[in-house]
């Protein structure tokens, strides 16, 4: 099959075939939820038959009327992450909403995020890009408001709001770079110079999507949202956009800014990381706790890429998939413990680890990934973002950022600590259906062997570094 | 110009004293009034026509409704009359001076312009020109009176429930 | 020799772990054909240079292996000392629980601490070095209901000091551009002596030097004891100054008389002095010698941060010293734990008779430890003085304060479980099992042997370390004598302190009730000096001002955004009166203003 | 001449605009629905008398006449329409108070 | 051949009023329905050649109507929007007669704004807005409560004083021009620029079409008129008549007539502004869902002026594209509000909750409609508020682009409040046996949506041809 044909597949596949699943409700529960999974797994697997193309060094680049999709290195590897963990998140979904409500509209707004999410990773047009960015704000705002009590929906409500403030402010920006250069496709804008308010505007959207300082509170408190969402959003698929978008823009395009900007964006990553790991520290709501973790650890993926030197970049990218995978672990275990013992408060639960084995387990590994201990995944990324930092000679941010990662050891246990081990409070509970726990323990496993198999996404990445001009070198 | 500015300060007073009149009727009776001097000076610009219409619409036809949706509605007890009064006096005794004071200035700015046309291209003859030239205004009055005549049919309908 | 053996010492205990974790059947098979392998292999390996690579992260992070003497030596110090203990735990750990995941904790260990050693990237050395704590938590965890806990703290302490290494091996590659260890020269500028200050916090919080020490004593308690006798007792220490060594030598090059040298030494020293004495009132067997694993590796910091050849050697030998006596004192604790099922003193006491070999293996270990010559302890200690008085005074007297300390909690120790009174409880104890016994009388034989033959160890083990540098002893009658002295007040002391307080347990109870050092003793065993609990205080308010600050921003939208949009609205909402007057004087307001500005020529 | 015709312009201008002010106060100032409406046609009247004045003045008469016919003729219909809401406001309330004719505020 | 559009509604008006037996109300709304369908129809299909051609009646009845693209745009938001009101009047008002007369009434409305997009001339223009107006009175005050009356009468006294405005404005206009076309009076506004009683003229045009059209501060009668009126009769208001008889005339005005002042375009960018910002706010802490929605297009409309002021050709494009879909997904907002009406007999959201689950389609298509208010792509309201933003930073004026677009989460804001409190949210007891409010309501809502997407999705293609030619917009 032609590449650009399958470019365009991997984004409509999902896309269009969302709206089919709620007709397929109508033959069978059992056959919607199964071509919702391969939709998912079509992406997935068309994206690996274009891995060969981008693994030369070449980029793929195909326009429909308008429609300009342009595939490198960096967008088949967003591309790849966030289908994978997107498939198991489904997979892990089966278990979990089968107990609920508005099931088409869950798994609708599921895939059509997906789906979005391709057509974001590959829009070779920043109107595209905007245009993806903003359906994915709608799924999740429904997938947040997916149950429907007032506060849920209030929630969803502000999170759609803030990231809405900051995507228009993008969208001033993208405006505004169009007058500057007369276009607005990314491969003419390769390497153009790109005024202050311009970078402060799409700053605004990337930080209000990715839930950085100041634009993060909404993250938390869409942990009303139900868990495979939370997990899909917050960690694998939906903070990821913001710093996909920063990578795509200030990287892959290259847009020349001023260097100040190297030191000003790690400080707010840096306060980023420090203020959600103090709240980290304090919150009692699994669910809080661990959107705050993301808030801190998103801080530093924005460290590596800000930084932009090559270690930085491929560190940040490689974070992207480990924290993705671990983080989701990390939902996914909070989901079982949520929906086995109906509670979400850390103080009222406990002991855990006797009936819930696999449960508790892979939420420690889940949780050793995102502190960075090796031999998980976390350690490489965390390690190339911290030596970023210092190989720009810009010791005292990896201080901060190492205050942050102790926070991160410290909040994690806790929660480990309180969640699984000591007494009991609750109720004796079962482990998790089959489904679910399979899906975790994958989520732990894979976050192990990201770090044993490390050589591979890395190789990888260095590859797609030839097709970064916006690197600093 | 003498007598022109003569109809011109009775307009005004006419349309002071319908404005300030206590009683309803009187009010309706002091705008036929200012119909009526209206028409006379439409008459004295060369608008024969138009004025013959302005004193049978305005200050006939219209009167008619007004003193009939008065007589419907006007329920004054002598009380509520005198009240009433009062509160006119103390509401409306700004409006002649602002009237006035607006004339003195408008009257002290001296005006002077010159009204340079293009070439006429049309009969300056209203038969011609209404009947001949704005067909379209002739089908927005036909709509007009057509929409009239439903307005009635629905606003004077019998009343179902009381 | 093939490259690729250097692979296996770090492979083999790996696979075998992972097997035992999968298969959970013959795992004391398995575990001791795995690590009497990886023994052979070091063994074999011994006096090779080889190096080993592979492709891995990139950007110069290779997959690099090297093996020169010093990493040969250290390997086969911690491949035999395993299989000692591993030999040893076969037997002791039957009956317990979680044994399956015990072995293979004890074996990813031991693979990865091999790694750590053989790691010619620091990169890579990290990798292994940090993913100790996952197994080091593993091991503490499963000991029991509190051992949680102290998992959490281990975990913490030593996490917080890998994060400062990952950021000191960052400096370094900043420096010098390369991760290579064999390579590297790092200038000791201002971010040079950063970095050496963060690798090195991670070098001696591995060995468990203050203020890194405290989760030492809480584990001595929940953790198993094999993990005592292998983790801190040996192979941290070896690590961590090895570690240690190689960065105060190699990397950094640190001259005798700078700044970091005597920070280092003021480290030792402060660690020597003050876990002796908190050593002294212990009043449980595992957690006086787990005081004692702290306090020992001040001598050895001491000894390195001389930067003298002699002082590194002494730190060496000590350390290899130490790792021989203290894992076989943590044996014969064992031992009488499982025999005794306590190791409480107070309710021990008189097992000479009953378990005699494990009494002369203590006996043996303790002098060693107490450095009564001849036995190996006394002579790395002798060269650790020499060095220290040469840098000055105070350090001597630190490090004598400490021998003099050390001997008087042994006496006292050995005076407790072995002599005195027998309690009543014990009087069917028996000698342990042969499985358990050998391991403690291979090591004691060693201790002894490299107490005779102390020239030999040296000269065939460690001076190949100094590559080439001369090494003077600076080892005086002066000292040697003032050493006995020591230890002979030491003895007459805990005599005096055993008729005085009336049993050998209490023989140092007058230093502990001493009028000041009893205020200061009650705060430390409340934990009132522990770093670790300040650190969590420190960390507690600062995240409660970052959650204020948190909260801060969640209300300029949640509270601030919200009340001012609804005020507005409100305002506006107020303005709509529902009188249609006001809405035409609103029109012709809006009229004049039109007019006006369009008068005023607005805006062209 | 021409200084002729421009002051009669402007008094009747001027007239005009008095008109104009007496009708736009009497529509803000009475509560009395009808009042309000003669207002409206106080206002009305002002503008039919600048249409004439427009005409005479440019000489357009016919053209005027025509646009003031037209006007008077929707005028009707407006102020029927007008009335006739105000009637059906009376047979709610039974006054035609426009104070009560506030419930739709805000 | 343009009067068509006025001579058959005019016929069927007639036609529908002859004393026959049977059921007229039906007839009468097939008659419309088809009627407004084939206006949309036709325009979109048709290409203008048809349109040039003359009227065989021509010689002796002569109307002088033009279309342009602007006419087309607009004849087809009519077109579709009057169909919408048509569908929604067939199921919400029951009474026989009643529906005859609104659909004269409608048919009247039609009428007016069609001849009002067609003429070209300003007096002419003064008639058929009251046409419109006229209608629109009595449509209001169709069900003569109380609230209707109100309304009614307050929209009568705000409009007549625009028509005081806009006729002085005329007159003056008349002063210069000799003529009452737009051609003469563009050449009297050109050849006399700078002459005080001109200025006083255009000025006094442009408030009185401000008033008809609601900006702030003229919007006083708007939200009366738009929440007391019935159903079917807000989604005509909303969705068409303020749009023909203020904002399509203010376009007209501005671009055909008066040209290019920069006073204008000043004072258009700060009351569009105003609006945006007013109308935003105020919507934000209503409770009725009607009041909501007439706020929402104050700041709507705002967002057309303000378009327009800017005065550059994409500017202006901006604008006609932005008053084409505020016709549309207005007209969604009132077709869904007058199912939620119908449905459970109130227009306060707060009593409401949960009805997503019971009126899937309500729910569905309020989505689409929210989204492209608050322009969120792929709708289409996004293009067109990115047309004009794109337009305001092209020509310098970065506050207002900011404004404009910061505004839009305002936007979204209360309208997501709208759809949390009567769409999300647990459903009262009393509301547990609540349906989809029948055909006629959710065909047009569901038609109004499939035009919303497709707009949005093939804007590219759109905009290119049928709006203007900016074919670097993509690059």
């Amino acid at each position: 099959m032609d590449n650009q044909l399958i470019l365009l597949l991997i984004v409509l596949v999902p896309t269009v075939g969302s709206f089919v699943l709620p007709v397929l409700n109508c033959v069978s529960v059992k056959a919607r939820n199964l071509f919702a999974l391969l939709f998912v797994l079509t992406s997935f697997v068309l994206t690996l038959a274009i891995l060969p193309v981008v693994f030369s060094g070449q980029t793929i680049t195909a326009n429909f009327y308008s429609l300009t999709l342009h595939a490198d290195g960096l967008a088949i590897f967003m591309a790849l992450v966030s289908s994978s963990l997107s498939a198991i998140i489904v997979f892990y979904s089966f278990g979990y909403i089968s107990h609920y409500e508005n099931q088409n509209e869950y798994y609708l707004m599921v895939v059509l995020f997906f789906g979005a999410m391709m057509g974001l990773v590959f829009a070779g047009n920043l109107i595209f890009l905007y245009l993806f960015w903003e359906i994915t704000a709608i799924t999740s705002w429904r997938l947040i408001g997916f149950f429907r009590e007032k506060q849920h929906v209030l929630r969803a409500d502000k999170a759609f709001l803030v990231t809405m403030f900051g995507s228009v402010m993008m969208l001033l920006g993208f405006v505004s770079i169009y007058y500057q250069n007369g276009t607005y496709d990314l491969a003419a804008l390769k390497g153009s110079q790109i005024p202050n308010i311009a970078v402060i505007l799409i700053l605004a959207g990337i930080l209000s999507k990715s839930a950085t300082l100041p634009l993060h509170t909404w993250l938390p408190d869409a942990g009303v949202a139900p868990s495979p969402v939370t997990a899909l959003l917050h960690a694998a698929l939906l903070v990821k956009i913001g710093v996909y978008v920063f990578a795509r823009l200030f990287i892959a395009t290259g847009f020349v800014i001023d260097p100040s900007w190297h030191t000003i964006i790690p400080i707010i990553a840096a306060t980023s990381a420090l203020v959600s790991a103090g709240a980290a520290m304090l919150e009692t709501d699994l669910k809080r706790i661990i959107a705050y973790s993301t808030v801190s650890q998103i801080g530093f993926i924005f460290l590596g890429l800000s930084i932009g030197n090559e270690i930085g970049v491929v560190g940040a990218m490689l974070y992207i998939l480990m924290h993705g995978m671990a983080k989701g672990g990390l939902f996914l275990c909070a989901g079982i413990v949520e929906q086995n013992t109906k509670t979400k408060n850390i103080m009222q639960l406990g002991g855990l680890i006797k009936t819930m084995p696999v449960t508790a387990v892979s939420f420690l590994l889940c949780s050793f990934s995102v502190m960075g201990i090796p031999p998980f995944g976390g350690f490489f990324s965390k390690y190339m973002v911290m030596t970023a930092a210092t190989q720009k000679g810009q010791v005292w941010i990896s201080f901060v950022f190492l205050a942050g990662a102790i926070m991160t050891i410290v909040y994690l246990l806790r929660v480990f600590n309180l969640v699984f081990m000591g007494q009991s409070k609750t109720q004796p509970v079962k482990e998790g259906s089959p489904v679910m726990i399979i899906s975790v323990a994958l989520l732990a496993a894979l976050s192990l062997a990201g770090g044993i198999l490390i050589y591979y996404p890395s190789h990888f990445l260095q590859i797609t570094l030839l097709q970064l001009p916006g690197i600093i070198r | 110009m003498v007598i022109n500015i003569i109809i011109l300060i009775a307009l005004v007073t006419a349309a002071l004293w319908t404005a300030m009149t206590t009683r309803l009727l009187r009010s309706a009776v002091g705008l036929a009034i200012t119909s009526a001097i209206l028409s006379i000076l439409i008459f004295r610009l060369a608008s024969p026509i138009a004025a013959v219409f302005e004193l049978s619409v305005c200050a006939g036809l219209i009167f008619a409704i007004f003193i009939i949706s008065i007589t419907v509605t006007q329920r004054v007890t002598p009380e509520a009359f005198e009240t009433r009064k009062k509160e006119r006096m103390t509401k409306f005794w700004p409006l002649p001076i602002i009237v006035i004071i607006a004339a003195v200035v408008l009257t002290q700015i001296h005006f002077q312009t010159t009204f340079n046309l293009p070439a006429q291209t049309t009969p300056n003859d209203v038969k011609i020109i209404l009947w001949n030239l704005r067909h379209l205004d002739l089908l927005g009055q036909i709509v007009i009176l057509l929409t009239g005549a439903f307005g009635v049919v629905i606003l004077f309908k019998e009343w179902k429930n009381g | 020799m093939n490259a690729n053996m250097l692979l296996l010492p770090v492979i083999i205990p790996l696979l075998a772990g992972i097997l035992i974790l999968l298969v959970r059947r013959l795992r004391g098979i398995i575990s001791l054909l795995a690590t009497g392998s990886i023994l052979i292999i070091a063994i074999a390996l011994f006096k090779q240079q080889l190096t080993y690579s592979l492709p891995w992260l990139g950007f110069g992070i290779d997959f690099n292996l090297r093996l020169y003497p010093f990493s040969a030596f250290i390997l086969l110090s911690i491949t035999a000392l395993s299989f000692l203990v591993m030999l040893y735990s076969c037997s002791f750990m039957q009956g317990k629980n979680y044994l399956n995941q015990f072995y293979a904790y004890f074996l990813i260990t031991i693979g990865l601490a091999s790694g750590a050693v053989l790691a010619d990237n620091l990169v890579l050395m990290l990798f292994f070095w940090e993913g100790l704590l996952i197994t080091l938590f593993g091991f503490i965890a499963i000991g029991g209901k509190d051992a949680f806990k102290t998992a959490t703290k281990m975990f913490i302490i030593v996490g917080v000091s890998d994060l400062c290494m990952m950021i000191g091996i960052g400096i370094v590659w900043y420096l010098t551009g390369t991760m290579t260890i064999s390579t590297l020269n790092v200038p000791l500028n201002t971010l040079g002596c950063t970095a050496f200050v963060l690798m090195m916090i991670g070098a001696i919080a591995k060995g468990g030097s203050m203020p890194f020490h405290t989760w030492i004593p809480d584990a001595a308690i929940d953790a198993p004891l094999p993990f005592m006798a292998i983790l801190p007792g040996c192979l941290e220490k070896l690590l961590g100054i090895y570690l240690l060594v190689r960065i105060t030598m190699d990397m950094f090059k640190l001259t005798p008389g700078s700044l970091l040298s005597s920070l280092l030494m003021i480290i030792g020293a402060v660690t020597i002095v003050l876990a002796v004495m908190m050593a002294l009132i212990q009043k449980d067997y595992k957690k006086l010698l787990s005081y004692h694993a702290i306090s020992q590796v001040g001598y050895m910091i001491l000894g390195i941060g001389t930067c003298l050849p002699a002082g590194i050697i002494g730190g060496l030998f000590h350390m290899i010293n130490n790792a021989l006596y203290k894992n076989c004192l943590f044996l014969t604790a064992g031992s009488v734990e499982k025999q005794t099922g306590t190791t409480n003193l107070n309710k021990l006491g008189g097992l000479w008779s009953k378990m005699p070999v494990t009494a002369v293996c203590f006996l043996i270990t303790a002098a060693s430890i107490s450095g009564v010559p001849p036995f190996n302890g006394f002579f790395s200690k002798e060269m650790i003085y020499g060095a220290a008085l040469e840098r000055g005074t105070i350090f001597y007297i630190a490090a004598l304060l400490g021998s003099f300390l050390t001997a008087a909690s042994f006496l006292k120790l050995g005076h407790a479980v072995y002599f005195g009174k027998r309690n009543q409880e014990n009087e069917n104890t028996r000698e342990s099992s042969l499985p358990m016994l050998i391991p403690m009388i291979v090591i004691a034989a060693v201790c002894v042997f490299f107490g005779l033959y102390n020239r030999f160890a040296v000269s065939y083990f460690l001076e190949p370390v100094l590559a080439g540098q001369e090494f003077t002893e600076h080892t005086s009658t002066l000292l040697i004598a003032l050493t006995v002295i020591v230890l002979i007040v030491a003895i007459l002391h805990h005599i005096i302190g055993a008729i005085v307080n009336g049993s050998g347990v209490k023989a140092a109870d007058h230093i502990h009730h001493a009028p000041v050092l009893s205020g200061i003793y009650d705060r430390a065993e409340k934990r009132f000096f522990d770093p670790y609990e300040i650190g969590l205080k420190i960390v507690s308010i600062a995240s409660n001002i970052l959650f204020f600050l948190d909260r801060a921003v969640d209300w300029i939208y949640d509270g601030f955004t919200v009340k001012l949009a609804y005020g507005l609205s409100g305002a506006i909402k107020r303005l709509n009166t529902g009188n249609y007057s006001l809405y035409i004087i609103w029109s012709l307001l809006g009229g004049l203003i039109i007019l006006i500005l369009m008068f005023k020529g607005f805006g062209s | 001449m021409v200084n002729d015709m421009s002051q009669l312009f402007w008094m009747c201008s001027i007239a005009g605009f008095l008109v104009f002010i007496i009708g736009i106060y009497g529509l803000l100032v009475t509560f009395n629905l009808i009042r309000a409406i003669i207002g409206l046609e106080l206002l009305t009247k002002s503008v039919t008398l600048f249409l004439i004045l427009a005409g005479y003045v440019t000489g357009q008469t016919g053209l005027a006449q025509a646009l003031a016919i037209t006007l008077i003729v929707i005028e009707v219909v407006v102020i029927a329409i007008a009335v006739g809401i105000v009637l059906c406001v009376f047979r709610h309330n039974r006054t035609i108070d426009a104070q009560l004719l506030r419930n739709i505020k805000g | 051949m343009l009067s068509l559009f006025l001579l058959l509604p005019f016929l069927g008006i007639i036609a529908l009023n002859l004393p026959v037996k049977g059921r007229r109300d039906a007839a009468a709304f097939l008659y419309t329905l088809s009627l407004s369908i084939g206006q949309a129809i036709v325009v979109l299909f048709n290409p203008g050649d048809f349109w040039a051609k003359p009227d065989f009646w021509g010689g002796f009845f002569n109307l002088g109507l033009y279309a342009d693209n602007l006419t087309f745009v607009m004849l087809l938001s009519i077109g579709i929007v009057v169909s919408t009101a048509v569908c929604v009047g067939w199921q919400t008002i029951s009474d026989h007669r009643q529906r005859l007369n609104f659909y004269n009434l409608v048919l009247i409305a039609l009428i007016g704004m069609n001849g009002t997009v067609m003429l070209t001339d300003i007096f002419s223009l003064y008639v058929f807005l009251e046409v419109t107006a006229i209608s629109s009175f009595i449509l209001i005050a169709f069900h003569r409560d109380l609230n209707a009356l109100e309304g009614a009468f307050k929209y009568i006294v705000l409009s007549a004083l625009a028509t005081v405005l806009m006729l002085t404005s005329i007159a003056a206009l008349l002063l210069f021009s000799g003529g009452t076309s737009f051609a003469a009076v563009s050449a009297a506004v050109k050849s006399n620029s700078g002459n005080v009683i001109v200025i006083i003229a255009v000025s006094l045009f442009i408030c009185g079409l401000f008033i008809k059209g609601g900006l702030v501060p003229f919007h006083g009668w708007l939200p009366a008129a738009y929440s007391a009126a019935p159903a079917a009769v807000s989604i005509l208001l909303a969705g068409i008549v303020t749009k023909v008889a203020g904002i399509y005339v203010l376009i007209r005005l501005v671009r055909d007539v008066f040209g290019p002042i920069s006073e204008i375009s000043s004072v258009l960018m700060l009351v569009g502004t105003f609006s945006i910002i007013v109308g935003a706010l105020a919507a934000l802490k209503q409770d009725n869902f009607k009041k909501i929605l007439a706020y929402s297009s104050i700041s709507q409309v705002g967002y057309i002026v303000l378009g327009l002021g800017c005065g550059s050709p994409l500017g202006i494009a901006g604008a006609i594209f932005h008053l084409f879909n505020h016709s549309i997904f207005k007209s969604l907002l009132f077709v869904n509000s007058a199912a939620v009406e119908k449905q459970t007999g109130s227009t306060d959201i707060t009593k409401m909750g949960g009805l997503g689950s019971r009126m899937p389609y309500s729910n569905a298509t309020n989505l689409i409609a929210i989204f492209s208010t608050s322009g969120i792509p792929p709708m289409a309201g996004f293009w067109s508020k990115l047309v004009i933003i794109m337009a305001l930073w092209q020509m310098g004026h970065f506050t207002y682009a900011a404004i404009a677009i910061l505004v839009s989460v305002i936007t979204l804001a209360y309208l997501l409040a709208i759809q949390r409190k009567v769409f999300f949210g647990i459903l009262p007891q009393e509301l547990k046996h609540i349906k989809e409010a029948g055909i006629w309501i959710v065909i047009p809502a569901v038609t109004l949506a499939i035009i919303i997407i497709g707009t949005g999705l093939c804007f590219p293609l759109l905009f290119k041809s049928f709006l203007m030619p900016v074919s670097s917009f993509f690059k």
